[in-house]
């Protein structure tokens, strides 16, 4: 079914689907990934200037969108990895508890406005006290001296810090698929046996866990790792097999081809 | 009760209600019930008392501004019923209206303080800090600290002057935020929207037991 | 008497009333009656009229404020016998000494002027309507006149009262500014904003080059 983005503005990944769930009624499973994936890429060519985490953001989230469509496009049934199957779960929730937040904080926005248009009904009186007590009130500038006041201009034209220097917030959303799998082959042979929550405890974002969660996907499938999870929502339990495990396994997984990932062909 | 301003002699009551008309009409914030009770005198609960009295009063007798309590202390403003004829003639320092990123952002900022920029960023999915330093322009949000954590970042808040342009008392005066959490419906049109299978989960689990096996969803050409 | 308030309708004479009130309580110059009739679309001797009456009403309430008619215009202030209460609100309520901020503001004016607020407050990043206003009440600012360009906004200068304080003949009197060269803390907190970019030492430099370009005020007016 041909689909058409329609797109005004976006701010951002979670505004487009959410746009795209609520207002055009879209389902994943009736609407051809290439058409999302086209939206998306769309609005990234919108983009005035390519900002960073903003097109991360997009192609992240496009990317789980992939992933979740083609889970619909397997045969269910016959090879059903029940594990596997709470995994994506798993990372739709993630997905579906971002858009719910946001979409909390969109209706708390439109109440302020409506408090702020309420509130711009009424103009507050500043006027202040009449004249004849100005000369009551105490001197501000008492024990101020003209060094002072030159010292305090020049506080006042510092030059500050430019705020696109302060990247602190970049860091966390720069990180990929493949640099997360990069990480974890590093990582997974020395520890043997972990499991998810540990992998990901020091993880601060939900972005990173997300993304950690593809790579250890990615791992399983091309048989690096074995999975388990003994309980629904229970915590997921990772084994390096390495390229070994994997051959023994029949598994076609070999470290070195893992430099493609990022690219899903769906 | 003994903080009722009705157990107030006349007379002192008479004056404590003249102070407390002049001295809110030349505060330039709104003033807080605790230091008019110290310029009069009195308990803070009977001048609140008092306030609230007056309040009520110019309500009833239909007069053009009001008393109220916004940030956390009394001033007066114009009845929001007269805002036609203020807008005709103030029109040098209102503020230009807020982007909807702008007040989403805002509203974030609002019910999670203190929040870094990133946390912000990362709820709205978008770069934020165009928005944030707009905000911060504006005087509705500004830096509360730092994070003890790595990177130390800024955390942030809100100031009076938003409760002020909101016409709060206080931040606990904010609806809930539990009011906008979306409804079962849009969250199931969500959940459903983003299916990684076409059945429900129990659907599948059924099948594990049963083997019928059914047909796999007709592609769609991606 | 055909100017009299009497004549009016009840509904217009209320009407006229509480529009009266809410337009005088946020004017900061007294409001001739001229304006104030054009505002109400009323001839200016009904309006006078119903600024009398107003006036009286208030009086007759034993109201802590007045309803006054000064330099042609009409105007809010307290009531003469509450004067005890508003010295005392001017040497108690308020803040005793200025704030960085008020005094950062109050330093830009003073080298910067003739400058508009919007012009300071992009210099000090945020907000300086508050603080503008209160160095102006304090009679350390004043307004200079209005710049030709759009939207004509004010521009402020300091006053002679400010040079007195400040023991100084002139403005010429006031310390150079010279070429500033950032302090060990301006480079500290550059660094700290860079540390975490995973940048090449010459693009941040490069990066701050552009930023110090940007934040800088042109010219250092001196």
């Amino acid at each position: 079914m041909p689909y058409e983005v329609q797109t005004p503005v976006f701010e951002g990944p979670f505004d487009l689907l959410l746009h795209l769930i609520l207002q055009e009624q879209v389902d994943l499973y009736e609407v051809s990934l290439a058409t999302i994936v086209d939206g998306y890429l769309r609005e990234l060519e919108h983009m005035e200037t390519l900002e960073l985490e903003v097109a991360s953001e997009f192609l992240l989230i496009a990317a789980t969108l992939v992933e979740l469509k083609s889970r619909r496009l397997l045969p269910v049934g016959d090879d059903l990895d029940l594990d596997e199957e709470l995994a994506v779960w798993e990372e739709r929730d993630l997905l579906l508890h971002r858009l719910v937040e946001c979409k909390t904080f969109k209706e708390a926005a439109i109440a302020l406005q409506v408090l702020a248009r309420e509130a711009g009904r009424s103009q507050a009186r500043v006027v202040g006290v009449d004249e004849r007590y100005v000369g009551l009130m105490p001197d501000l500038l008492e024990g101020i001296d003209a060094e002072d006041v030159r010292g305090a201009f020049l506080r006042a034209t510092v030059p500050k810090p430019a705020p696109r220097i302060d990247l602190e917030h970049v860091a966390p959303i720069r990180i990929s698929v493949t640099d997360a799998i990069t990480e974890l082959v590093q990582e997974l042979p020395r520890l043997g046996r972990t499991t998810f929550r540990d992998l990901t405890s020091h993880l601060a974002e939900r972005l990173h866990i997300v993304v950690r969660f593809l790579a250890v996907l990615e791992l399983f499938k091309k048989g690096l790792v074995d999975l388990d999870q003994p309980r629904t929502f229970g915590d997921i339990g990772i084994v390096w097999l390495g390229e070994d495990g994997a051959r023994e396994l029949g598994g076609v997984g070999s470290v070195e081809d893992l430099s493609t990932v990022d690219t899903y062909d769906g | 009760m003994a903080n009722s301003p009705d157990r107030l002699g006349d007379d002192v009551r008479a004056e404590a209600r003249r102070a407390i008309e002049a001295i809110v009409l030349v505060t330039e914030q709104p003033i807080e019930t605790g230091l008019l009770g110290q310029l009069l005198e009195l308990r803070p609960a009977i001048v609140e008392g008092l306030c609230v009295e007056l309040a009520a009063e110019y309500e009833e007798e239909g007069r053009g501004f009001q008393l109220v309590r916004v940030a956390g202390g009394w001033r007066y403003q114009t009845h929001p019923d007269q805002a036609a004829y203020i807008e005709r003639f103030v029109l040098e320092g209102q503020h230009a209206k807020l982007s909807a990123a702008a007040l989403e952002t805002l509203a974030i900022v609002a019910y999670k303080q203190p929040i870094s920029r990133a946390q912000v960023a990362s709820i709205r999915g978008v770069n934020v800090d165009g928005v944030m330093r707009t905000l911060q322009h504006r005087g509705y949000i500004a830096e509360l600290g730092r994070d003890p954590g790595p990177g130390q970042p800024a955390l942030f808040g809100t100031t009076q002057a938003f409760l002020e342009q909101l016409g709060l008392d206080g931040l606990d005066a904010l609806p809930p935020i539990g009011d906008f959490v979306p409804g079962a419906d849009v969250v199931e049109q969500l959940e459903h929207g983003l299916r990684p299978t076409a059945e429900p989960l129990s659907d599948s689990l059924a099948q594990l037991d049963g083997a019928d096996t059914e047909a796999a969803p007709p592609g769609d050409g991606s």
